[in-house]
């Protein structure tokens, strides 16, 4: 049973959770977060599970309702969307532990019960939208996920609805781009599946419709995962929004969008079509450097930590753009690769803010200074791991979607590229030490032996252990994951090259 | 900003009617998503949907065994998507009944 | 490095892992300081007796070889103890043992806050170290380089004075430009071998056919990265800054373990990768003794003109590395002999030096040339080693300085660059114009303010003067590093 | 060219709708008339596909018994309508959370004009 | 706004003719086989129906034909019921949605029938009680809310 369905499990999985919450809520307020937490569970046993059915490189589809594409739906359970859908899992998991006690902070009891609802139906968008293989379908999780994200934007700071109300008209403009895109593909082709649109199009070749309708998905999928000059969105809902969901949709959120991308650009376009016919690769590649460099500099005067992690991750989905347009295998592993390492970076970090105004009240920067460490060093330290990361420096994840992004760059002696990269860890350095430093130096003072024991014995205060558990874990796996990049790209990544890429590869 | 805005606005109609030059006439039965099969020789869903669908689920309105058959899958997303909206509306408008009390 | 010789065996990672351990238990014991700073000894004494055991091998020609797991497609993390590795894992590991001791003298001397921090941070540097020495490809090497970068810093600021901080971000930007440059380089040359990265005697994009346009910024890029680190001019301004630090600190790392390791980087660079024919045929040897020379009369020159002790030895310490570049630059056989040779006993001299200002600092609280007048009878056995160092960098027999020096030379009239053997001889010169001063100072005149005053504690007078014998030693029966040496650039040019 | 202009008109008066919502979106300044906006952006989105959808000559997707099954051009097709019915709930919960947002935003700042939300919001601390 | 249950021709208009409208969305609800209509559009007649009497008769009133604080309980059932037949098509060896496996007569054409009908049936639901739930939430607090 499991086998034969495994391709919706996971979107389905989510689906019943959200439906069944606000039911079981009525007897028990309290159950919402135990099906949430045990959901997401399950459904991350799941997609691991399911990397494993695919690592000989072939698809599983599946059809809904028993109806072959282009008739019916379909899911399709390649080694890409297993590996994304894994990566959102897990992570969603870590931090669903770390979220009680902060949506606990946040929120009246009688709103957690919708809040974990509209958590679990957004999860199931972000599994449909990787598992599906049709336009439209895509297009109706889409908007399952947006919509469940601007209600979970809205209900933080005092000024969270109206980011929540610019994130819902830029969102809901990228969907009706998006969705007219897919008429236009259907105006020309008459089809909504994408493997059978990728015959069709091989066939049709460029048309002015095909064309625009591939400009307008780009464009929807742009303001999903707030690519330069469409970002403007970004900053204030993750800023003013409660900590779980700045938690869970810095990570999750924009990868989607970069999900995507790749989808429409490399599994239904031919490769030839997107860098020479119509070069939108290189327009993505461009906007993405462009991306990385705003992103570092804005972060640079930011004195809210989360909004610097907000123009931090502007940044990073430039890297995962540039990735992207840079067109050839290296960029691709490289833009799939930092789907997961930055998932975790930023997830880590976001946690340590939520620690931060869980125990100091408040997340500035200029008001965290050495109290911090003595209150909580092990959230400091893992602060210190994750910016470590950040910078990109070896063995942490960081370094290696750097290197391999590098790569890409300098296959297309993509020499601009190659030197954005670079300098943008120089960025991330300056503004991450920025903070680091205020943690462990202080000016010396008089007493100092004093001062010290006293401060070593006294003020310890860190968070429960299912907040602290979470942030640690996620630093380790920094490591980890780092140290295993290699088993990760060359067991998965470098399986679900679409044919012309796989061309490519030495 | 204006300025702008409407410099944008103009490209996207010249977009618009850029990709219009592609397009089938309105309301011709011969387009290629009229046509039984689609130009790769796959099958044309419309056409096997008009052909097929009384056979298939005895039933007279087209459109309904697309929606909830053939297509089942989209509009049990659009039921979520409606679920979506009155769950975000009792998060964030509904008053606690407690602090009613209170207040 | 060819199979026969080449024999699997874990000690290099041990020899590596040994301090990062230590530093678990350093901080388990942080409130007890005796047992913090035994461990550190164990570690040091373990680290050196594992070196050892890698020695006779070494003198041998073999070489140890770790390898672990992939860490890059195609590129696995692996520790290859080759004499080369083993000459600077010998004098790092050998000179760790001295500083620890020394370093609970100086850090108990002047009480300084924080010194679990230290200590643990130290012995990460070390691990950094060894694994620079041992790495055997250029991934593993950025790995342990950048830790070393990082494990650095907190050093630099121990202080947290605002001139440490500034001194700290300093180093910070020089270093971590460096690297990015060298990652840049190194992703580069994945791309010209296709996903191979491994050091090989002879170099490893020798066998490529690379236009002028490849080769130069290639080695531009390799020049800075390793540049930075080994403070070749004028990429060197971090230094002086970074002396800032408390003394051991300036003294191991400073004078030993990050400065050799930037100049060993740059051995393993333009031998392992680039390949003395590629250097030859794009005259970037030319470039390297320019840039060698100017570091050298310039480093001495503005040593010159410094009141602050460790600020002299920091420029003395700019223009000796550039010794070692300058023996790179001549690409021939006996001319690496002699510069390895200087990695080793340039390190066993400056490092007496630093000691020696250390114990000034400590017990006379004068880090200033113009305060130290006469101190040289209150401190008689650290004035001594001092002298014993001083004299051996500036090259005058029978101090190990000699030795290297004079070889050097030799090999550079032999390559045909007999000016060069002039510079040496005019940086000797200047060596004794700017530390002979001092010793003068130091017995010569009558000081004040010195009443009272004694020698400093055993912990650090035995270190530093122990580290004097060593020079005078290593001048009299150098052999043993002759043999490593030779060993080290044995395969590279041929046999000698 | 009028065979293009003609055949096309219905797309023109779609294109003209999208414009004019997209102007509301970007260049009205009160929240309500922003969310008017995209309500005629959907709407006219959902009449591209429906339009899209037609035959000449053709009758609902309903069958006719008169008319069997023999000839598909005979009836307009279904598949744009379905989608469409899901556009069009999107579409309600769509403007159903903004409208939610924008109540509010209401309780809070007493303002749905943006330039003055956004003065309000500069000067009250987070 | 004044209060509607002032005025008995609102009143007592839209209390006779409420009831017929609800009647005609159920009968758009299940007609959908046969004509234009189905789960969507009854269901938002239903809501129709039930919002003209909260408009008509104030919402306390409303709350005894309709209360408010079953809109999202019941929504989710709706929804539940159509993910129901799904997962039962699913649980009996179809994939999900194959209507053709859930064994409610002989022939798979009429298994399918039957299997659009219960899952128009939840659509109906779920979308009448989430848009009252809109209208309710929507009106929260406000005067004569």
């Amino acid at each position: 049973m499991i086998p034969t369905n495994a391709p919706a499990l996971t979107p389905l999985l989510f689906l019943f959770t959200g439906l069944l919450i606000p039911l079981a809520a009525l007897k028990l307020k309290k159950l919402a977060y135990w099906l949430a937490l045990a959901a997401t569970a399950l459904a991350s046993a799941a997609a691991l599970s399911n990397i494993f059915r695919v690592l000989d490189g072939r698809a599983i589809h599946y059809h809904f309702g028993g109806w072959p594409p282009p008739i019916g739906i379909e899911y399709v359970l390649d080694p890409l969307s297993a590996f994304v859908t894994s990566v959102i899992n897990v992570i969603a998991l870590i931090v669903l532990i770390h979220a009680r006690r902060t949506v606990e902070a946040d929120l009246p009891e009688g709103k957690r019960v919708p809040y974990y609802a509209l958590v679990m139906l957004m999860m199931s968008g972000f599994n449909g939208i990787v598992m599906t293989g049709d336009f439209f379908n895509l297009y109706v999780f889409l908007e399952i996920c947006s919509l469940a994200l601007y209600g979970l934007v809205a209900v933080g700071d005092r000024k969270s609805p109206v980011a929540a109300f610019r994130y819902l008209v830029l969102g809901m403009i990228g969907g009706c781009f998006y969705l007219l895109g897919v008429g236009f593909m259907y105006m020309n082709s008459g089809s909504l599946n994408m493997a059978d649109l990728k015959a069709i199009l091989a066939v049709l070749g460029p048309r002015p419709g095909i064309i625009v309708a591939l400009a307008f998905m780009l464009l929807g999928f742009g303001i999903k995962m707030a690519l330069f000059p469409l970002h403007g969105w970004l900053p204030d809902a993750y800023t003013y929004a409660p900590t779980a969901t700045s938690a869970l949709m810095a990570p999750i959120g924009t990868k989607i969008g970069a999900y995507g991308l790749i989808r429409v650009l490399f599994f239904v376009f031919v490769l030839q079509f997107i860098t020479q016919t119509v070069p939108v690769a290189t327009v993505i590649a461009w906007l993405s450097a462009a991306a990385i460099l705003y992103g570092s500099i804005q972060a640079m005067a930011q004195d809210e930590l989360k909004r610097m992690l907000a123009f931090s991750s502007i940044a990073q989905v430039g890297y995962i753009g540039l990735g992207i347009g840079l067109a050839n295998p290296w960029g691709l592993v490289g833009a799939v690769l930092h789907i997961l390492n930055h998932g975790l970076m930023k997830a880590c970090l976001f946690l340590v803010a939520g620690n931060f105004r869980m125990k100091l009240g408040h997340s500035r920067i200029s008001r965290l200074d050495q109290e911090a460490r003595r209150k909580m060093p092990w959230t400091t330290a893992a602060f210190t791991l994750a910016a470590l990361s950040m910078i990109g420096l070896p063995p942490t994840v960081g370094f290696f979607s750097k290197w391999y992004l590098a790569w890409g760059a300098v296959r297309n002696k993509g020499w601009v590229f190659l030197a954005i990269i670079l300098l943008s860890s120089l960025l991330n350095a300056v503004y991450f030490f920025r903070v680091v430093e205020r943690f462990y130096l202080r000016p010396k003072q008089k007493g100092e032996e004093a001062g010290r024991t006293a401060a070593a014995t006294s003020g310890r205060s860190e968070v429960t252990v299912s907040m602290l558990a979470p942030t640690l874990i996620l630093a380790a796996s920094l490591l980890v994951v780092g140290l295993l990049n290699a088993v990760l790209v060359q067991g998965i990544l470098l399986k679900f090259l679409p044919p012309g890429l796989a061309a490519l590869k030495p | 900003m204006k300025v702008s805005s409407y410099l944008l606005l103009a490209l996207f109609c010249g977009l618009l009617i850029y990709a219009a030059t592609g397009f089938p006439n309105r309301g011709d039965a011969q387009a290629v998503f009229n046509r039984p099969t689609s130009p790769a020789g796959t099958p044309n869903a419309p056409t096997r949907y008009i052909l097929k669908s009384k056979e298939e689920m005895n039933t007279d309105n087209m459109v309904t065994t697309i929606l909830a058959d053939y297509r089942g899958y989209d509009t049990l997303g659009e039921e979520t998507v409606i679920l979506t909206a009155g769950l975000i509306c009792f998060l964030l408008l509904r008053k606690e009944r407690k602090r009613h009390d209170q207040e | 490095m060819n199979p026969q010789q080449v024999y699997s065996s874990l000690v290099p990672l041990w020899a590596v892992v040994v301090s990062l351990a230590a530093v678990l238990f350093i901080l388990l014991s942080s409130r007890r300081p005796n047992l913090r700073e035994f461990w550190t000894l164990a570690a040091g004494l373990a680290k050196f007796g594992l070196v050892l055991s890698l020695l006779p091998a070494a003198l041998r020609g073999q070489t140890a070889a770790a390898d672990l797991f992939e860490i890059l497609p195609g590129v696995r993390l692996a520790l290859r103890a080759d004499p080369l590795g083993v000459l600077f894992a010998l004098v790092a590991s050998g000179l760790w043992i001295l500083t620890s001791c020394y370093s609970i003298g100086y850090m108990r001397g002047l009480k300084e806050h924080k010194q679990t921090r230290y200590f643990a941070f130290f012995a990460v540097c070390l691990s950094a170290t060894m694994g620079i020495a041992f790495a055997a490809n250029l991934a593993t090497f950025i790995l342990f380089y950048e830790i070393l970068t990082i494990a650095t810093y907190p050093l630099i600021i121990h202080q947290e004075t605002p001139e440490a901080v500034r001194a700290g971000r300093k180093y910070l930007a020089f270093t971590l430009s460096a690297g990015v440059l060298l990652v840049a380089a190194a992703v580069w040359t994945y791309q010209l071998t296709g996903g191979d990265l491994d050091f090989r005697r002879g170099g490893l994009l020798a066998g490529l056919p690379l236009a002028a346009g490849t080769a130069v910024p290639l080695f531009l890029l390799f020049l800075a990265g390793v540049g930075v680190k080994s403070s070749v001019m004028p990429l060197h301004s971090w230094l002086p800054t970074a002396m800032v630090a408390p003394t051991p600190v300036s003294a191991l790392l400073h004078a030993v373990a990050v400065v050799k390791a930037g100049v060993f980087g740059l051995v393993r660079m333009a031998f392992f990768i680039l390949g003395p024919e590629l250097l030859r045929r794009f005259r970037l040897d030319t470039a390297l003794l320019v840039l060698a020379v100017v570091t050298i009369l310039l480093g001495s020159l503005l040593a010159l003109r410094q009141d602050n002790l460790k600020r002299r030895l920091a420029y003395s310490t700019v223009s000796h590395l550039s010794y070692i570049v300058l023996a790179v630059g001549l690409l021939s056989g006996p001319a690496l002999v002699a510069g390895l040779l200087h990695l080793a006993f340039h390190a066993v001299m400056k490092i007496t030096l630093f000691f020696c200002a250390g114990a000034l600092a400590v017990r006379l609280g004068r880090e200033n040339v113009s305060e130290l007048n006469g101190v040289g009878r209150v401190m008689p056995w650290t004035m001594a080693a001092f002298t014993l160092g001083a004299v051996g960098l500036c090259g005058l027999p029978p101090l190990a300085g000699f030795v290297s020096k004079w070889y050097l030379g030799a090999a550079a009239v032999a390559g045909g660059r007999p000016l060069l053997a002039g510079v040496l001889v005019l940086s000797g010169l200047l060596n004794a114009a700017y530390l002979f001063p001092i010793i003068q100072r130091a017995f010569f005149r009558r000081g004040e303010g010195l009443a009272g005053r004694k020698e400093a504690s055993a912990w650090m007078v035995v270190p530093l003067f122990l580290t004097a014998l060593l020079s005078l030693a290593l001048g009299l029966y150098p052999n043993l590093f002759f043999d490593l040496a030779g060993r080290a650039a044995a395969g590279l040019f041929g046999s000698l | 060219m009028a065979n293009f202009l003609v055949g096309h008109f219905f797309y023109w008066f779609v294109f003209l709708l999208m414009a004019i919502g997209l102007f509301g979106i970007v260049l009205k300044r009160n929240l309500i008339k922003k969310a008017i906006g995209m309500s005629i952006f959907q709407v006219a989105i959902i009449l591209f596909f429906v339009a899209s959808g037609s035959k000449w000559g053709g009758t609902v997707p309903v069958l006719d018994p008169r008319l069997g099954i023999s000839d598909t051009a005979r009836y307009i097709n279904p598949l744009p309508h379905c989608l469409m019915l899901t556009a069009i709930v999107v579409g309600v919960a769509t403007s159903g959370v903004a409208f939610a947002l924008i109540i509010s935003i209401w309780r809070r700042y007493q303002t749905l004009d943006e330039p003055e939300l956004l003065a309000k919001m500069k000067n009250d601390p987070d | 706004m004044t209060r509607n249950e002032d005025n008995p021709i609102i009143t007592l208009v839209s209390s006779i003719v409420a009831p017929f409208i609800m009647l005609f969305g159920l009968y758009v609800i299940f007609h959908g086989h046969y004509s234009p209509g189905g789960g969507f559009q009854g269901g938002t007649v239903l809501a129709a129906g039930i919002i003209l009497l909260r408009l008509a008769l104030g919402s306390e009133l409303g709350q005894k034909q309709f209360p408010s604080r079953l809109g999202t309980p019941l929504g989710s059932l709706g929804v539940l019921i159509y993910y129901g037949t799904g997962l039962a098509a699913l649980l009996l060896g179809g994939t999900f949605l194959n209507y053709a496996f859930i064994p409610f007569s002989s022939q798979a054409s009429h298994n399918r029938f039957w299997g659009i009908l219960s899952i128009e049936f939840g659509v109906g639901l779920a979308v009448m009680a989430v848009l009252v739930a809109i209208y309710d939430d929507l009106l929260e607090g406000e005067p004569h809310g």
